[in-house]
């Protein structure tokens, strides 16, 4: 469709380029907010540097009436506020768009664009006769280029005080001065542009039964839900906000009413082999314990998952994927821990995967891997990225069931064990392949050795090569049988459609989008979005009942698409990848070409 | 939770403690080391060290490394679930049980090897958060289990079986212990179950973490003549700083009162630990006095043993954590929950 | 083949029962060694307990006069000398065969089988009354067994005095004792069983081209001779003999002869990750540089192993593999970290694997192993398994060309450097995906700097997507690049077979002596060995052309299998397992039967 | 290997060293650190030191683990070779580097995160090795790159920035490097140039591991009240213990000669490291009461900075391990391979 000829009113998006350490952040959240407030379909996406202070950050908004809020590279109004990245950000805009700039200072004269719209506003200089002192300068230019943004796109003012007034209702001067900047950016731009945007913002009423999340709070949220008392981490990006939100939801929900004390225990670790070993040694003790992390720290958690899985010893590992390999680029996403999470450690191994789609599916899949982690006494990895993790989602209200029991899974009372003739820690006496176990301190009954070594189903040490096999082939089952206790997958069926495509995680709604626009086309196309693994037969039916099966993820190497290769029946060849790892968050334009060039499609609008 | 009998038949004629138990019951399988090795007396010690506390064996945990010192949790306290983890992380894993639940008995067995090499880390940062459990470090100067390697606790000039010299400096953990800020420091020599018993019980004892560097010579592969690890050379340089008596809370036999220059330190649990110097003046709650006594004596080629250092009233993990009384494991889920209330409110702020 | 009927000269089992920590292992290596003086082929596996003394240890001896060396289940002549394993070694024996104990105590009456030849020998009494002090009793008694299974096969009396003269030239009173001990045992058994065993060995002439290594000890000579200076590693079973073997060549062969001091630094390291640490800091410093671990060690290194991925040092590591997962079995071998070397470390990465096949591979690809890391400036994997590296096998001797000279891959000289407009870290200039690379302190032209993190072709840090993307791109195609660089894979064809076997390692005897024994049965099999990662096309080719590729291998998920499923064109429907992962060396009839189950062939000799 | 000319525009007005370099040779690239940070301070005590040395740039290797303070090593001497490795695990790398080759210039740079938690047992073990380099640990009390949580420096009742005390005990790099036997230990403080650019040269023509906790504040994470690695609180209760002056080898001009109490400590390669105690008696080559001494004053709250210890003749990894003067990484291949008659010999006994 053409670009010009649409509809924008509640379509289009809007970046923000500033210097990070600066304050942009939460001014950009607040814009992105105010949307939101307005009912309307909105997302944000935060582009930043892996260092603290001085560099280009940027933040994309995306107004979507319809709904479609994966990110998008067609910005409509780009708010250059940071000067070294002038010359990109320009160039970025496409003819016709608007550039909103601080005018305090000329723009150089080869910045200038004849198909572009500049909108300038000596936004310091305003902020200069308004404010004192450097600092509350530079937050304040923050305000009050939300306050022209606000105008330019008919952002309802009211509601934007109403949020300083909220934020600041306790500290009277602040929530003054940002009155003041948030009307200096309006009635400037009010006064001289309005009505010159293309794009313009409506009040609905989408956002009813919505909340605003990152999926690191939401995990962070399901882990006090779930009872967890232990957490144990080590700071690295984009997982520290996880712990940094339990910590924050522990101090005011988890204090013993009596004594103030703290109902849980978080725990800094040395480094992530410390971590993942105190969340075992917490496992082991009956508590439910976690870690979060991200590429780097689960490399070093290696060793240890393998104890976790030959030991069977419940631990949950939130891992926040980041772009790899390596340190690799720390803040920005990627999907490229599949194959270290499913296949973690050295010899046989197999995990339990869940891979949530957004915030929302972070605070139920975080419940729900505290059960399975102790239903299978293994460790659950919640596979989620830093789009997920660290960007705020517009997204469904979470619900909670006071009814709701742990599934602590077979674990013996005092008295079940006093009821025992023996107790034997990896006999499976049911034929699920999961043996019951027994906790510390319970019951002398119940005492066992935990141990990475080789053992039999007694649980005494063994080298004997078919005790040994007895064993690992148990878990083997055991971890088969996970597949259909895990979240079912997503299923989106078109008619008569005979290709799918199937995607993960934070890919959906990029993938969705572009369903909808290739259907435009005239191509129907079935969706699967992969929820957990080991894949369910859900999974196996779908791609088998398909000619073609494009599987779309943030990755170089297609893992997604190679463990749907290994693990299900489906032939190779009706496998198919399309891949963006470059560290943004997917856009359906990504998907729409990379699908046409699948299918030997010439792009409609190619030439 | 409660403490049953046992089904193995006892033995009418063996002493039992206040629990009923015999030391019998306070041992584990048959030990696969070899003879004569330095751990093995120390598995004595432990048994007879809880027997004599009355520790029922189910409410302890014990947790090791890898090694020849970590096989030793299986040889003693056949009722205590045990943790055979991985090469250096016993301390991650203990801290993590730990942080679980606070009212067990940790007791942590590990190996030179194990804990100042691949595990130097976790063992500092233990100590450092100050986890309530006895660490029993099982020192022979090697790596027993695979085969003779030079730990880095071997002392320079240190002489392999097969003629290596050592040449790179060691790591002293009772140094680094009192450096770090460890709550309880003791050296002792796996020859002298008279004093290392009642440093296994003050340790076990102690709130917080009590580290006790045991000289454990491995026959196998260090303990011919050029080795400072040894049993000649250690009887011949072992040097007792301090002769400790540890004084359970119940004890009802009065202690003999002809200590010479005897001071006694009370615990948190309100036993006593008794300390008669050998070495005149010292005092083993004087971290940096303690500190240069060990370098003087090291420096003259003797190695302090006994009760170097106690802090008994610092501050163990769940004290700096401030966490609640009850263990976390036992904390019931309505407690930890906040519920649908609670949810919808939280919720109320997010938009 | 009927058992009995068959001619056995030349073809026999013998396994020997003892305790560890006794001397038992050098007095059965001298056994070995004596047939192998003898002419004739033949083997020895350890098999030994994680500990140092005290428990139970075999040593199985097959002698083969077709060259099939695999392990055999057979026992010919069960010597069992450990009174605690009497119950399960008498069981082992088959009906017809023989048992040699120490009748010096009588063996208790419900050991004794009738169908069993029991050999009672007074070894203990004899050792008592020839020998001073316990631990020589101990030794003699060792050397008398030894003595007495020569005298029951037929071994020449002759080649064992001279191998304990060559040992013991310089030690007469230890020659003594063991001419002593050795005649004990021989003259008993001459007298009492002579012509008792239905096997016997007979000189031959098939080593003349062979010799005796292990594995570790092959490896680290290649380590030697391909010039590595430094060696890195932390002790682990069953690696640690490999930097054994190293240090003792080092301090023969490369002492300088001028100064006497070292021309290699071997530094034992705190743990994994320091060791492979060292590895990388002397790679990219210009040395040639390795270590030797098995699984937990591998598990360690996966964040290093990401970093040199990425930045690209060149590493050699041999993995030395032990049955897992987690500490497993340690002194049992297995097959199972293919997929821990192939994708080892978080986010999109792919290693260079090598797989010998025997201790002379293991030198030769030690070699190329460093050629190949410095030529592809990545790290390079030595696969191999506990039973090549720490078992005794009778192999082809090694050769050396003293032409050689080692493939350093695009290293810049000053002098290249100088003649450079500029120097570009990571700038593929000829398509081949390999940049050329500078070293540190060589010309101020070459500085650059090394990182894990997101990086320009230039060597710029970059956060850019595409930039980033241009990079890990050509370390994908490098890496593909590699497979026509890796030595070929065996291949040996029937006539007109459509069925395949396929293998790796340690299992290539087991497996070709299994093509042999099915030959018999009229069925034909074609045999592929995998000897390196990415696979070349003539591994594909080889698959496509076969109706079935049966692969077998030693590990419980099908690693190579699965491999082959991800990374060649064959359809998973012509892919088959068969397994064994219970620790022991592979042997043939584990074969035979998979391939006959696999086929849907009721076994010839069953029920 | 030869030094060549710099392509760059020489400013004429600009002093050159002996290699004719500019101290803008020594300089690298623009930092992205925070306005203020101590880190940057510290990279230009780095600039200036290694020109006043006249050390060729290309003959330095410089390395890091991951923080603020790692990226550093980007801001000084571009034409170095740089290495930026793992988080904590620096210390390998560089041993590794210098065992293949020993004549290069070391620096590695690394955080209190970087090297007292991921990176303590790498940290303790190159000081063990006696690894020749110098260690510049920038040490803020924080994590500054991942945001400012505590790392394990930050003193007990450290407020953070928004008010969490921390209770975790620290760990001193400079007591502990004194303890494992580190044989040259110095502490500084970002802010005084004077005092660090000596330390820095001291401590890269130390032959050995040469430790250098230097003081650096956060300001954006741990520069406020309550902290103790705060701009104010270091000048406040930072305590030289001894000054220090750095006389190069082939420095031509007398230097002064009216210090007090001066004592003078020559270096392997024959350069002077000059004392002038500050604290009476103090005696920077006596382990034992140069520990005693940081002890005491960091009891009353003082920090003790400047050349606490020295070991000028103690033993570098290749002395320990015995390795050729020569490089490695230089041996000829000829002098490495020892040939097929070798090979023939060696395998006529394995037979
Ligand atoms: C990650 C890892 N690396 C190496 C090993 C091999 N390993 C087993 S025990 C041991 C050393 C044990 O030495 P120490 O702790 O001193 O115990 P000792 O046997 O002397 O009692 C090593 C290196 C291992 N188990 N795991
Ligand atoms: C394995 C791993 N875990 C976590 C991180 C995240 N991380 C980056 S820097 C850092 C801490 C840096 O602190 P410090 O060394 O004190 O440096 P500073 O930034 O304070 O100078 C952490 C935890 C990482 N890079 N790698
Ligand atoms: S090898 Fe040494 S440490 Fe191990 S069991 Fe034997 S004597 Fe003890
Ligand atoms: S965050 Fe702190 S340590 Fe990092 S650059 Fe800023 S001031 Fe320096
Ligand atoms: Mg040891
Ligand atoms: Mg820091």
């Amino acid at each position: 469709m053409d670009q010009n000829s649409r509809d924008r009113t509640n379509d289009f998006v809007v970046k923000i380029a500033t210097v990070n350490g600066t304050g942009s952040a939460s001014a950009n959240g607040m814009l992105m907010q105010a949307m939101f407030r307005m009912g309307v379909p909105v997302s944000g996406k935060n582009v930043f540097p892996s260092n603290i202070q001085g560099l280009p950050t940027w933040y994309e908004i995306r107004v979507n009436k319809h709904g479609h809020l994966a990110r998008s590279p067609n910005v409509d109004l780009m708010v250059a506020m940071n000067p070294k990245t002038y010359e990109q950000d320009i160039a970025e805009v496409r003819p016709g768009d608007a550039v909103l700039f601080d005018s305090s200072w000329p723009l150089e004269e080869e910045l200038f664009r004849a198909d572009v719209l500049f909108l300038g506003i000596p936004l310091s200089h305003m902020c200069v006769e308004n404010f004192e002192g450097a600092r509350a300068r530079i937050l304040m230019k923050n305000i009050a280029y939300v306050g022209a943004v606000a105008a330019l796109l008919s952002i309802d003012l009211e509601v934007l005080e109403e949020m300083l007034e909220e934020k600041f209702s306790a500290k009277q001067h602040l929530m003054d001065s940002n009155n003041v900047a948030i009307r200096l950016g309006y009635d400037y731009a009010k006064e001289h542009f309005d009505g010159l945007l293309r794009v313009r913002i409506e009040a609905m009423d989408a956002n009813r039964d919505s909340v605003l999340m990152t999926g690191n709070m939401a995990a962070a949220l399901g882990c006090v839900y779930a009872g967890a008392t232990v957490g144990a981490w080590y700071p690295i990006t984009p997982a520290t906000s996880l712990m940094d939100a339990f910590r924050g939801f522990c101090a005011d929900l988890r204090k013993d009413p009596e004594t103030g004390k703290n109902l849980y225990c978080i725990i800094q670790a040395e480094d992530e082999l410390a971590a993942i070993g105190m969340v075992l040694g917490a496992g082991w003790m009956g508590a439910r314990a976690f870690t979060p992390t991200s590429g780097a720290g689960l490399s070093l958690m290696n060793e240890f998952l393998g104890l976790a899985y030959y030991a069977e010893i419940p631990a949950v590992i939130f891992d926040v994927q980041r772009a790899g390999p390596s340190t690799g680029m720390p803040t920005r996403t990627q999907q490229g821990d599949f194959f270290t999470v499913a296949f973690a450690s050295h010899g046989d191994t197999k995990h339990v995967l869940l891979f949530p789609g957004d915030p929302t599916e972070c605070f139920y899949f975080a419940v729900k891997a505290f059960d399975l982690a102790e239903r299978f006494q293994t460790p659950v990895f919640v596979v989620s990225d830093l789009d997920i993790g660290m960007n705020d989602w517009v997204c469904e209200k979470l619900e909670w069931d006071d009814a709701f029991v742990p599934d602590r899974g077979k674990v013996l009372s005092a008295e079940d064990l006093q009821e025992m003739d023996h107790f034997y820690r990896y006999l499976d006496v049911d034929g699920d392949g999961i043996p019951a176990r027994s906790l510390p301190g319970v019951d002398p009954k119940g005492a066992y050795f935990t141990r990475g070594s080789g053992h039999d189903r007694f649980g005494r040490y063994t080298e004997d090569g078919d005790l040994y096999q007895d064993v690992v082939d148990r878990i083997a089952r055991k971890i088969e049988g996970a597949a259909e206790a895990l979240p079912p997958p997503e299923v989106r069926l078109a008619n008569d459609a005979t290709v799918g495509l199937v995607t993960v995680g934070s890919c959906r709604g990029a993938v969705l989008e572009a369903i909808e626009l290739l259907a435009e086309d005239g191509m129907a196309l079935d969706f699967l979005r992969i929820t957990g693994f080991p894949f369910s037969s859900a999974v196996e039916e779908f791609l088998l009942s398909h000619d073609l099966n494009i599987v779309v993820e943030q990755n170089r190497d297609g893992q997604l698409k190679r463990l749907l290769m290994l693990e299900t029946a489906v032939p190779k060849k009706k496998l198919a990848s399309v891949l963006d790892y470059r560290g943004s968050p997917l856009g359906a334009d990504v998907v729409v070409q990379g699908v046409r060039n699948q299918l030997g499609l010439v792009a409609v609008e190619a030439g | 939770m409660t403490q049953t009998a046992k089904p193995s038949v006892r033995h009418p004629g063996l002493k039992t403690n206040k629990l009923g138990l015999t030391q019998r019951d306070y041992e584990g399988t048959q030990s696969t080391l070899c003879a004569g090795c330095g751990h093995d007396s120390i598995t004595a010690a432990i048994v007879q060290a809880f027997f004599e506390l009355n520790i029922a064996p189910h409410r302890v945990a014990k947790l090791s490394g890898i090694g020849c010192s970590s096989k030793t949790p299986t040889y003693f306290l056949s009722e205590a679930h045990g943790f055979n983890s991985l090469h250096g992380r016993m301390p991650s894993i203990a801290t993590g049980a730990n942080a679980a639940n606070g009212k067990l008995a940790y007791i942590g067995v590990s190996g030179d090897g194990d804990s100042l090499s691949i595990g130097l880390g976790q063992f500092c940062h233990a100590m450092r958060r100050n986890v309530n459990m006895l660490y029993m470090l099982e020192n022979n100067g090697v790596y027993g289990l695979t085969k003779g390697q030079f730990s880095a606790s071997a002392d320079v000039g240190t002489k392999a079986k097969r003629g290596e010299e050592n040449q790179m400096p060691p790591i002293d953990p009772a140094s680094m212990a009192l450096t770090l800020g460890a709550s309880f420091v003791a050296r002792s020599f796996s020859g002298d179950r008279k004093q290392l018993v009642p440093l296994i019980k003050a340790g076990l004892t102690h709130r917080g973490f009590a580290l006790v560097d045991i000289i454990s010579p491995c026959v196998t592969f260090n303990d011919h003549e050029g080795s400072t690890k040894s049993y000649a050379h250690t009887r011949e340089h072992g040097h007792e700083v301090v002769e400790t008596d540890f004084v359970p809370l119940l004890h009802e036999i009065q202690v003999e009162q002809d200590h010479g220059a005897s001071t006694a330190v009370t615990m948190h649990d309100g036993s006593v630990v008794r300390f008669r110097s050998v070495d005149e003046h010292y005092d083993p709650t004087d971290r940096d006095a303690a500190y240069a006594h060990l370098k003087k004596l090291q420096a003259q080629g003797e190695v302090a043993t006994g009760l170097l250092f106690i802090e008994p009233m610092s501050r163990d993990l769940h004290e700096l954590e401030n966490t609640v009384d009850e263990p976390l494991v036992e904390v019931p889920f309505e407690k930890l929950c906040p519920g649908s209330g609670v949810l919808a409110e939280l919720q109320s702020h997010w938009r």
